[in-house]
């Protein structure tokens, strides 16, 4: 991360239009594919997509030839009065993952949603919301100013909620009914804490906040109300009651989206608020407290989606554990001391944040061409889905390893950074953690695999080919995902030299092959399903041989799922939230 | 006591109250109106925080107002995509239910699509 | 002048009071859907008229003044069609009996 | 104690009576009826705080439109109510007042505690009004200093409205939202929506007119736009247009395209994005206000009459 400076922050410097443009071209490309409907949608979202894309590059390129943030002022109007959009490495690295997922998914959905002569729902409102995702996420990373974060949060609620329901279904709709009366409490409980930190300090712009906010019951509170509000939108466990369906109920395209992209857009916030707007405010004990439901979220999101019969369902469980993955890194960052103390650890976070965005929405994209080959996601009845989807089943089984952490991978470098602050900071025990999420992730991916990579049961396809293009664009995501450990990223990120994955040694091996044998063992003791025909029998006697343990981790996974639908349940999910809003602001007010 | 006293008290109350019909209320229309209860309240705090910046012969700061104005529309925007949702949800299923049809405890449901 | 105008405005507005208390009052306490229209539009035209008279006096200027009482002309219209169309379905809720 | 401040305790005490009624009745319908009496009642509170602006919109959407769409839905899902629906346990119910009564009280703590060195851009906002020739500071606030806020919200609004008509079935898309009300032609409220209309569409223009140097803007003047349309719907005299047509988009995009271009003419050729040039300022403010007005109150009127529910007559 680059260091605001502070005489930079009130005048735009050279490149910041770019800024805007990259919120502007969006927001252009849904008002002209609104007016224009018809065939044009799709076009419209196809010249929009390469501006932004390259737009995006521009400021990766722009952002190292200054000595610090791009900033523009709209308007010309400085803050506290007017608002500022601002590009640190962060911005840069978020818009860059962004421009990939979303390229990637426009080529996947270009066959499923490919307007008629006449205008038909799915196609207009599909690539409309894309573009609407694009903008808002955009904003979000852009945004110097709290409110305007509001109003793109909303943004990204408002384009999100429709792509869930986009199938009509009637558990469709229902999941997006949840989504949105969840988010927008969340956001209402964003807001109150905006108008807090207005009253404390009359102004929302996040550099002016950073200096002027102090340890008070005002901004406690603040803090506390911002933080669960987000984590609402973000769907941190226990507040996850809305992911699982709204994910697995969405066309592939748009599950891609959801997954990868608009669930960072209010992590991003909390990174933002907890170390830009007010570092010296949460403290020790609410960093471990985050960090704790994120290792919840990983133990739990694992163990449920290994019990989940439907594929789609299993990548959405799987995210619900990535997302805990995320915040990991906040005691990591913020050391023993509550003060900001590792670049590195907010680097990981971030680097995790931006391969999980590839690798989850490649999953979700690979995921979308099984079952419409197949016509159908059961995990059991993968079979033959190697031999049908070859390169879907390669995507996947890539975008796996790329979760897992296994070198070059973006998670891999990230996993290491994060692994080296937990050894300096003596906080042993979020290593563990670490390892763990490696081994559950590598856990589901091998179960999924070993399906599909079975034979047919049956030589019927039921469903039609996928398209060879939308094949491709997964496959490509889930490439990038996995080198993105040898990206030059220190011109954004503050990630040590020599640090990169260019040593194979012994060391490294080792560690790639802990996920990979630790799955093994985590996939047979808690994988629900007899495995597949014709596979050795030597399988079948190691499943019989550890059949007392497997069936009691099975009862004790059994367990957890009947826990989580009662968190599951709407009141339950609120008196968490309300809950956690108090814990946060009682932790915060422990540490000093 | 002042107004800023007695209306502050009041959307801190109406904060409250929503919060409490949001988590309670079953039927999906009344959480939404619960919401706007709660984002009633919200409105007036920063009313409130408004009325406190009175100043250059402006009763109330016109930022907090105009980020009002601003938030009244999208919670507008937010209460007919919700209604519109509920309406379609109970012309398709015939029940505005938010939960999960199956039980608790039983295997999730074999793949509708 | 003030003198005179503060006692109109006095006697007016807490006549207008009055009858929108007693409206009130009606629309609480009487038992059919009728007469609750017949105390609440009672409210409405007298309550009101009465307020806006009491205020006229202390209108700042004619252009005021046209205001109150486009109110009051307004809030008779959206009264009487209301209570006309919310008699018109109870009788056809009773007919449907 | 004042009689002022007797006025806004016992404002207060019914305002946060109708907020406990409303949660706590059973009828959806009451519940609803409660929400617009409360929207109104809140609406005097924004006069008693000094921001007439919000007022007038609390009013125009929280008793008005917001009340319409509210009691609409409740009509409708009558039935809906007759079903069983989970009630929450006691213990749940229990904890969910004391998480809320605790949340509101930490708020209202918050509140009352905040220092007394108050912070505030209103001096700031009036020393600035130089830039735009208006002079009612919210609408400064609005279309210039935080012109992207507003910009963006109405892409919320366009949004809302690609949300609302998704939800209609693949068979009727592109054809006219909401059902077609029928109303005896002679009727009282066929009378109203032909009387009402012309007088609705004045104030509506003045509201928004006034805007400039008054409370009153484009968002409250669109509402009322919005009612008189709703009205004539209502009674049958027109119908909803059907979401194909090419005009009602153009419509619909308006006010935010032309924000928007203005906005890249700053950047074009001005001081920066969304910065207006002084001299031009005010008429540029207007411009994009009129086609904001337009936009609004169509938006308005579409997201209260809901998704696409019969196919267009070809």
């Amino acid at each position: 991360m680059l260091a605001p400076s502070p005489t930079l922050d009130a005048t735009t410097t050279t490149g910041g239009f770019l800024l805007v443009l990259s919120i502007v071209v969006p927001v252009a490309g849904i008002l002209l594919a609104f007016v224009l409907g018809d065939r044009y949608v799709r076009l419209v979202a196809f010249a929009v997509i390469p501006i932004g894309s390259a737009i995006a590059v521009a400021i990766l390129a722009a952002l190292p030839q200054g000595n610090g943030p791009l900033v523009y002022l709209l308007g010309d109007w400085p803050p506290p009065l007017g608002i500022a959009l601002r590009a640190d490495g962060l911005s840069a690295a978020m818009l860059a993952a962004a421009a990939a997922v979303i390229c990637a998914v426009a080529v996947f959905a270009a066959a499923d949603f490919s307007p008629a002569t006449t205008e038909t729902r799915a196609p207009f409102v599909f690539w409309i919301l894309l573009l609407a995702i694009w903008g808002a996420l955009n904003t979000i990373f852009l945004g110097g100013d709290l409110f305007t974060l509001y109003v793109a949060l909303e943004l990204l609620t408002f384009a999100a909620v429709p792509l869930v329901s986009l199938e009509g279904r009637a558990e469709t709709l229902r999941a997006a009914m949840r989504y949105l009366l969840f988010a927008l409490l969340g956001s209402v409980l964003y807001l109150l804490g905006t108008a807090l930190l207005y009253g404390l300090h009359g102004t929302l712009d996040i550099v002016l906040l950073s200096r002027r906010v102090s340890l008070e019951p005002a901004a406690l509170v603040a803090a506390a109300l911002m933080t669960t509000g987000l984590l609402a939108k973000t769907a941190l466990f226990p507040l996850h009651l809305w992911l699982p369906p709204a994910h697995a109920g969405a066309p592939s395209a748009a599950s891609a989206i959801l997954s990868g992209l608009v669930v960072k857009g209010s992590f991003f916030i909390v990174v933002r608020l907890w170390f830009n707007v007010m570092p010296g405010l949460p403290g020790f004990a609410a960093a471990q407290l985050i960090a704790a439901l994120g290792g919840a979220a990983i133990v739990f999101g694992s163990v449920v989606a290994l019990r989940q019969e439907r594929l789609k369902l299993l990548i959405a469980y799987s995210t619900l554990a990535q997302i805990g993955y995320l915040f990991l890194m906040f005691p990591l960052a913020f050391g023993a001391s509550g003060r900001l103390e590792s670049g590195d650890a907010l680097a990981g976070g971030l680097l995790q944040a931006v391969s999980h965005a590839t690798a989850k929405a490649a999953m979700f994209l690979a995921a979308g061409s099984i079952y419409a080959t197949l016509g159908q996601d059961r995990i059991p009845g993968l079979g033959g889905a190697g031999r049908m989807v070859p390169i879907s089943v390669l995507a996947f089984a890539l975008s796996g390893l790329a979760l897992m952490g296994l070198p070059p991978g973006g998670a891999y470098l990230a996993k290491e950074l994060l692994l080296q602050a937990a050894a300096e900071q003596g906080q042993w025990w979020w290593a563990v953690l670490l390892q763990a999420g490696g081994i559950f992730t590598g856990a589901y991916v091998l179960l999924v695999l070993t399906y599909a990579m079975a034979p047919a049961d049956r030589q019927t396809t039921l469903g039609r080919a996928a398209p060879r293009m939308g094949e491709m664009a997964a496959l490509a995501l889930a490439l990038c995902s996995l080198l993105l450990g040898l990206m030059p990223w220190g011109a954004y990120l503050s990630i040590p030299h020599g640090d990169a994955s260019d040593k194979f040694d012994l060391a490294t091996i080792s560690k790639a092959l802990a996920p990979l044998l630790g799955g093994t063992v985590v996939a047979i003791l808690l994988g629900r399903w007899e495995p597949p025909l014709g596979y050795p029998s030597r399988w079948t006697a190691l499943l019989v041989a550890v059949g007392p343990v497997r069936r009691a981790a099975l009862a004790l996974s059994a367990l957890v799922e009947r826990g989580d639908k009662v968190l599951r349940w709407w009141p339950t999910a609120c008196i968490c939230l309300l809950s956690l809003a108090a814990l946060f602001a009682a932790s915060m007010r422990v540490a000093f | 006591m002042s107004a800023v006293t007695v209306f502050g008290l009041c959307a801190a109350a109406a904060v409250g109250l929503g919060l409490y019909g949001l988590i309670t209320n079953p039927q999906p229309l009344r959480k939404i109106i619960a919401f706007n209860l709660l984002g009633s309240g919200v409105f007036l705090l920063f009313g409130v925080v408004g009325r406190r910046g009175a100043a250059a012969s402006i009763g109330n700061d016109p930022v907090p107002q105009a980020l009002v104005i601003t938030g009244v529309v999208v919670a507008f925007s937010a209460t007919a995509l919700a209604i519109a949702l509920v309406l379609r949800l109970f012309q398709k299923a015939g029940s505005t239910t938010l939960s999960d049809d199956a039980p608790p405890g039983a295997d999730p449901n074999l793949p509708g699509g | 002048m003030s003198l005179a105008c503060d006692i109109i405005t006095i006697a007016a507005v807490s006549a207008g009071a009055f009858f929108f208390l007693a409206g009130t009052v009606g629309l609480l306490r009487f038992p059919d859907t009728l007469t609750r229209l017949h105390a609440l539009t009672k409210a409405d035209n007298l309550g009101l008229g009465l307020v806006v008279l009491g205020l006229l006096p202390q209108a700042g200027s004619l252009r005021d003044g046209l205001k109150l009482v486009s109110i009051w002309l307004l809030g008779l219209l959206a009264g009487a069609t209301v209570s006309q169309l919310i008699a018109r379905t109870a009788r056809q809720g009773e007919a449907a009996k | 104690m004042s009689i002022a401040t007797i006025f806004e305790i016992v404002l207060a005490a019914v305002v946060l009576g109708l907020g406990i009624w409303t949660t706590a009745v059973r009828e959806t319908y009451s519940a609803t009826v409660g929400f617009v009496a409360y929207g109104l009642l809140v609406a005097l509170i924004w006069v008693r705080l000094d921001a007439v602006d919000v007022a007038l919109t609390e009013a125009a959407i929280g008793g008005g439109l917001g009340g319409v769409l509210l009691l609409g839905a409740a009509a409708r899902l009558r039935n809906a109510e007759l079903m069983v629906t989970e009630t929450p346990g006691k213990v749940t119910r229990v904890s969910a007042a004391a998480l809320s009564v605790l949340i509101a009280t930490a708020l209202a703590g918050a509140v009352l505690l905040l220092p007394d060195s108050v912070s505030t851009l209103a001096p700031t906002v009036v020393a600035h009004a130089w830039a735009t020739g208006l002079t009612n500071p919210v609408t400064n606030v609005l279309m210039a200093f935080r012109a992207m806020d507003t910009m963006l919200e109405k892409v919320v609004l366009l949004l809302a409205i690609v949300g609302v008509w998704s939800l209609a079935p693949d068979s009727a898309w592109g054809g006219h939202p909401g059902p077609r009300h029928q109303a005896d032609p002679n009727g009282v409220l066929a009378f109203l929506a032909r009387l009402l209309p012309p007088i609705g569409i004045v104030v509506g223009i003045y509201i928004f007119w006034t805007g400039a140097n008054h409370p009153g803007g484009a968002f409250q003047g669109g509402a009322i736009l919005a009612s008189m349309w709703l009205l004539a719907i209502m009674a049958g005299l027109t119908d909803t247009p059907p979401v194909r047509s090419r005009r009602l988009r153009f419509i619909l995009v308006a006010g935010p395209g032309l924000f928007l271009i203005v906005g890249l003419g700053g950047l074009c050729f001005g001081a920066a994005f969304l910065a207006y040039p002084p001299a031009l300022a005010k008429p540029l403010i207007l411009g994009i206000e009129i086609a904001m007005i337009l936009t609004i109150a169509t938006t308005l009127g579409l997201l209260l009459a809901g998704a696409p529910e019969r196919s267009a007559k070809r």
